[in-house]
């Protein structure tokens, strides 16, 4: 292994590449340190991990470290492996959307969404026009939730108490709506292939649109007090760049991807359900580091709350949901299907072989992926900056270990 | 959203992979190869002008005779997918593509792993999601629990 | 300007300070549950407090995690009774799919999330225990027709 | 002697040391967050949000096993976990409690028949409270340490009892 130094990023370089144009960090602060000369130090290596209370979730990270120079990091993975891919075998198709839920438990809705999609492309089902906006208003609500969940751990990470209570504050809300929507608060088993469950509840559109009203506020007061904040700035901005190689050569996906500048997103280019009918722009950054990933999924929220308002001016008459056979059993066939979840592209490769279970049900979780560039990231950086990566990579280690 | 197959197997007959049979399926357009030859196809079709410089996704299937191989390939500058799949046997052995994918290091791991074959030439070719002594999961021949022991616990 | 984001961040503070509290002091006061939320499977009963089950296996069968199951006996006249009929509400995941299967609305999914045991025995239980399955009670309430005997329906007992 | 009348389980002037504790732990638990899957966000998250507020029943968050009296394992506990689990509930101080949350940590829940999953977490450590639900609400979280902090009060007594049997 050659020797991690000569790698290394100065901050310098990158401010003046960057398009960053407020508060850049303070002339004199070093974020890496060029080595003491002279005193040779013994590397040490930390286990961080898998309990641990900012890894989000039970990542392991072994982290060889010089002083306070990371030189080397390893994922460890595995300690949520659940065998979603393998029970899926023993499921029927419209059981499948119980198993996708508890893989990124964080945006279900998402999970189900890819189960249900592969699940009628293989049918060949033509979904009502309710049904897909129905679905659409329910995982862009699910993405709002999802992203307040990372919104508030990763000011966790920094040392920041407020702007998690205030989040959590308005996930609430959410998750009152889906509760109402769709029966629970976070497994919801709302979308089936074909449509969804039930038509939405009587006068939940006045619940969802005076949400919407304050939330507008709060996401400026959210994005004012975290992102505003000079402190969050200098610990996030030139952290853990991610070059547009980089994240193509690891199948980044999501918020991580599209902060590098290439402004892939499922929604758009495959489109699915309603998103064709809508209007919304997808957000890319310039740099691909950590204040670049912040940036592209506030501006993300902010553009779901767009898409919410849309799907219920346009909410169309009908039915919500197609006529699919109790007993699903498409014909032999390879399909894959994807959604744009909060954290990626959530894929779903689906081999049947005409009988009511799945033959091989396989679950790209791109967590999986984010998990992997965090080796390549970690080397150079501050043991303390090390839980900044992780938190603006947004892993969720449901669908990672899956 | 397709490439154009006759382009794909161009492009492989140039890299000097034979026997590759391109076709339209359900999945997209489908390219089976012999796993001898994938290394070198991959390598072709990323650097080719199709420009498939994303591995999405890599996963493993028990078909009840082999383990096949697929190979999720991206271009995001001509916006096409394709899809390369390959063959193992039961007691074969995976060569890695890291080092022209690297998103494939994990997958490749997991894929090893649960379905029991072994990796070559891999950086590290450890156990990622199971610990040691737990059999190849996803295999068709090895069973999940039944209800009665998970009943009677 | 240094430190101007802080004083934001303090005005922010301030403004939701004044927002009011959004606590629910819970085991005083409790959060009503809409209509359609799931919590533990409980039987359903018709107006003569009998369970509305027929023993049919439908939602047995649905049930992804096979926690439910139904014990019966069928008598000669096919007629069936239910010996028991289990729930394992610790390994429940109230993914609705038995109570949507349910061709009778036999049962139902409950707004009662106060599930706590201390007991590990107590995760399973039986939702009805040595009754008659509807059907049974149906195949044979036209017969005593309104005498009084019927309600006793110890004829397996 | 006639002190006895006023150290005996009835007298109000005097308490038992065990009694005490017992009491002064029960209402300050300081639960181990040891979040693993989805139960984490409702049970550990959203309990200590402002809507649900568990700071309000003395229970508050440590991430440390040693400042620890209870450990909420939320989650799927699997074979390479089990070791972990294990090994952070040997770290806790005595006396010490643990809270299955969820139907995963309580039975194996939806993923019980996977081989690779733990039937529950009472296979590796004792637990003394099963939270059902996938995931529990956060009041059912409450609820649970509603039940804990009962039976840490029937504990004493129970102790109590059994001496007073013994002499």
């Amino acid at each position: 292994m050659s020797d991690p130094r000569d790698d290394v990023i100065s901050v310098g370089a990158l401010a003046a590449e960057g398009t960053h144009s407020a508060g850049d960090p303070p002339a004199g602060i070093r974020r890496v340190p060029s080595g003491v000369d002279g005193l040779t130090t013994e590397h040490l290596i930390i286990n961080m991990g898998p309990q641990h209370p900012s890894t989000h979730g039970v990542l392991r990270l072994l982290i060889e470290v010089d002083g306070e120079e990371v030189l080397a990091a390893e994922t460890s993975l595995g300690y949520l492996h659940r065998g979603i891919e393998k029970l899926a075998e023993s499921r029927k198709y419209h059981q499948l959307g119980t198993l996708m839920d508890r893989g990124d438990y964080v945006s279900g809705m998402h999970g189900e969404q890819a189960a249900a999609l592969a699940t009628e492309k293989l049918l060949e089902v033509t979904v009502p026009d309710k049904a897909r906006y129905i679905r659409t208003l329910v995982a862009e609500l699910t993405r709002l939730a999802s992203h307040l969940v990372w919104y508030g751990t990763f000011g966790l990470d920094t040392g920041a108490m407020g702007q998690f209570l205030y989040a959590v504050r308005d996930r609430e809300v959410l998750l009152d709506i889906l509760e109402e929507i769709s029966g629970q608060r976070m497994m919801f088993n709302y979308i089936r292939p074909g449509g969804v469950v039930a038509d939405l509840p009587v006068g939940i559109e006045k619940k969802i649109l005076d949400f919407l009203t304050d939330f507008d506020v709060h996401l400026e007061e959210h994005h004012a007090l975290l992102g505003g904040n000079e402190i969050f700035q200098m610990r996030v901005k030139g952290i853990g760049t991610i070059s547009r190689e980089m994240a193509l050569a690891f199948a980044l996906s999501g918020a991580n991807l599209r902060a590098t500048g290439v402004g892939f997103d499922v929604r758009r280019d495959r489109p699915y359900d309603a998103y064709p009918d809508l209007d919304f722009d997808v957000p890319v950054g310039s740099t691909g580091d950590a204040w670049d990933r912040y940036m592209v999924r506030m501006e993300e929220m902010r553009q779901s709350v767009r898409m919410v308002r849309q799907c219920i001016e346009g909410m169309p008459e009908g039915d919500f949901t197609a006529k699919v056979p109790k007993v699903i059993r498409p014909a032999e066939g390879e399909v894959y299907a994807s959604v744009e979840s909060s954290r990626g592209e959530t894929g779903v490769h689906l081999v049947s072989d005409g009988s009511p279970e799945p033959y091989r049900y396989h679950y790209r979780g791109p967590s999986l992926f984010a998990c992997q560039v965090l080796e390549e990231i970690l080397p150079g950086h501050l043991l303390a900056d090390v839980v900044m990566m992780i938190g603006s990579l947004d892993i969720m280690l449901g669908e990672a270990d899956r | 959203m397709l490439p154009d197959a006759t382009a794909v197997s161009h492009i492989l007959t140039a890299a000097g992979v034979s026997n590759a049979v391109v076709a339209t399926e359900t999945l997209g357009v489908v390219c089976r190869l012999e796993a001898a030859s994938v290394l070198r196809a991959l390598e072709a079709l990323r650097d080719g002008e199709l420009d498939f410089r994303v591995l999405l996704d890599f996963l493993g299937a028990d078909t009840g005779e082999e383990i096949e191989v697929t190979y999720h390939l991206r271009s995001l500058t001509r916006d096409e997918e394709l899809f390369i799949k390959a063959t193992v046997a039961y007691d074969g052995e995976l060569r890695s593509v890291w080092n022209i994918y690297a998103s494939a290091l994990m997958p490749e791991r997991e894929t090893a792993e649960l379905l029991g074959l072994s990796l070559v030439g891999h950086p590290n070719p450890k156990r990622l999601l199971t610990t040691d002594g737990v059999e190849p999961l996803l295999r068709k021949s090895v069973p999940i629990r039944t209800v009665e022991e998970v009943r009677n616990r | 300007m240094w430190g101007k984001g802080l004083i934001n961040g303090l005005r922010i503070t301030m403004r939701n300070m004044r927002r009011g509290p959004i606590t629910l002091m819970y085991p005083y006061e409790k959060y009503d549950l809409p209509e359609r939320a799931r919590w533990s499977v409980v039987p359903v009963f018709d107006e003569h407090g009998d369970p509305k089950c027929t023993a049919c296996m439908v939602c047995v069968r649905q049930c992804p995690d096979h926690i439910l199951d139904l014990e019966i006996t069928t008598a000669e006249d096919k007629s069936k009774h239910i010996e028991h009929f289990r729930y394992e509400l610790g390994a429940c995941m109230m993914c609705g799919l038995c109570v949507e299967a349910c061709p009778f609305s036999a049962i139902r999914m409950s707004h009662d999330y106060e599930l706590a045991r201390t007991d590990v025995a107590a995760l399973t239980y039986d939702l009805l225990t040595d009754t008659d399955a509807a059907s049974a009670r149906k195949n044979r309430e036209p017969k005593p027709a309104g005498a009084a005997p019927p309600e006793g329906g110890e004829h397996s007992g | 002697m006639a002190i006895d009348r006023f150290t005996g389980e009835h007298s109000v002037a005097f308490i038992r040391s065990e009694q005490l504790f017992d009491y002064a732990r029960s209402k300050s638990l300081w639960y181990m967050a040891f979040g693993i899957a989805c139960c984490a966000i409702e049970g550990l998250m959203h309990a200590s949000g402002p809507r649900f507020d568990f700071d309000r029943m003395g229970v508050f968050f440590r991430a440390s096993p040693r400042q620890a009296d209870v450990m909420i394992v939320a989650g799927t506990v699997n074979k390479k976990m089990a070791e972990t689990v294990k090994l952070l509930y040997d770290q806790m101080p005595e006396p010490k409690w643990v809270v299955a949350m969820g139907a995963c940590a309580s039975t194996g829940g939806p993923f019980r028949e996977y081989p690779n999953v733990v039937l529950g977490v009472d296979q590796v450590v004792p637990v003394d409270v099963y939270i059902p639900g996938c995931p529990p609400r956060p009041e059912s979280v409450q609820y649970g340490f509603i039940c804990l902090q009962d039976k840490i009060t029937k504990r004493t007594e129970e102790r109590l009892a059994a001496r007073r049997d013994r002499s």
